[in-house]
């Protein structure tokens, strides 16, 4: 299990490595890339603040949450933060599982957990201004 | 009337803009709780927004407004997370 | 859109830089992992072999009904053959969305159908023979 | 009766053991179908299982028993893919 908030590019591959062991047959992997568009606006780059305090345990209690819901899985997250160009990778979730149906499963959830409840926040510089993303809405800063 | 109890308050994204600083020292009364800390802010900060379109977090987790406060804890004010699809 | 049939290890990064795009916010990459167990039984080591001339087609038209289903997908793929010892990757999938629902739902479907119509058999070394794989059954050589 | 056509025939995985190769050229009279193929194949190997459990490409697509043959066409004799979970 790995859990880390962090200025940092993320490797995917360090994080495939955590969550793999021999009886692993599946690995899902799901990563979160800054895009060039948002609600129809082009993006010239994002900022990601964390309370990285709240945000490492939080990550840690959804991998717990993943751990009862499919004992045979393991998992690590990695939430970055800071400026981001268009291309890089914001998060990444990874989870091993015996086979893929879970794989695909647990890593699915985690990552929709990782987005309703890890306090982590969008700064998006758009064509028309720059926004801070609060749920679906997008307030002008 | 007890002495007042110190807390820590810290402030994250549009409401730390809003308020314009991350972090600060608060005193209230005994047996406040979270939402009371938030309009003794609010006094303070005028900017923030009213209380239904923040989160709460005591001592680095989501609690209810009526959480009740004690000396030394940490009180984060918090606006939705991204979420994003 | 990349599709592979190789003897060489498989660098999921290298798929994930083919399917990475400016409007890409979401990449799902799945691996097969050669897990230490089958049907109850300790597994040595595999050997896969494929139809390679097949195969590949076969994947490329798994990725073009993706691209049918998804139209904003990217797609690859890559199967590996020959001699595979525990925890080595035998296969991924990678693919991009703007949105996460599309590219899990997209990346499921596409190592489903690959495991269903892409010839490419799996030898088992177990504990107690050796088998060749064939859907659920197991049929010692 | 029309010349014979060509074919090459391949296996694959547990049919190439079966067979004891991997690739043969067979000749077979015009309007062969796929199982044809197979059935004459199997009098020439006897160790290759029943068309049941079998499937047959041909030129690299798979395609259904009843498929024509033409001359030059490749022919492949496929075990059930591995599938797994």
């Amino acid at each position: 299990m790995r859990y880390d908030v962090t200025l940092d590019r993320i490797d995917a591959r360090e994080l495939e490595a955590v969550v793999l062991h021999p009886g692993a047959g599946a690995i899902c992997t799901f990563s979160g890339i800054v895009r060039d568009n948002s609600r129809g606006l082009a993006v010239t780059h994002l900022d990601y603040e964390a309370y990285a305090e709240m945000a490492v345990p939080q990550m840690r209690k959804i991998g717990e949450e993943i751990k009862q819901r499919w004992p045979e899985a393991r998992v690590a997250m990695a939430h970055r933060t800071g400026h981001l160009e268009i291309g890089e990778v914001s998060v990444v979730v990874s989870v091993s599982c015996p086979h893929r149906a879970e794989a695909f499963e647990a890593c699915r959830w985690g990552i929709d957990r990782l987005k309703e409840s890890v306090p982590i926040w969008k700064k998006e510089h758009a064509a028309d201004g720059t926004y801070w993303i609060e749920g679906e809405e997008a307030k002008p800063v | 009337m007890a002495e007042a109890i110190a807390v820590r308050v810290r402030f994250f994204a549009r409401l730390r803009e809003l308020a314009g600083t991350d972090s600060g020292a608060l005193h209230v009364p005994p047996s406040s709780n979270v939402e009371d800390v938030y309009e003794a802010l609010r006094r303070q900060y005028a900017a923030l927004p009213p209380v239904e379109s923040v989160r709460a977090a005591l001592n680095q987790e989501f609690v209810e407004w009526g959480a009740e406060v004690s000396a030394g804890d940490e009180v984060a004010f918090i606006p939705p997370v991204s979420g994003g699809r």
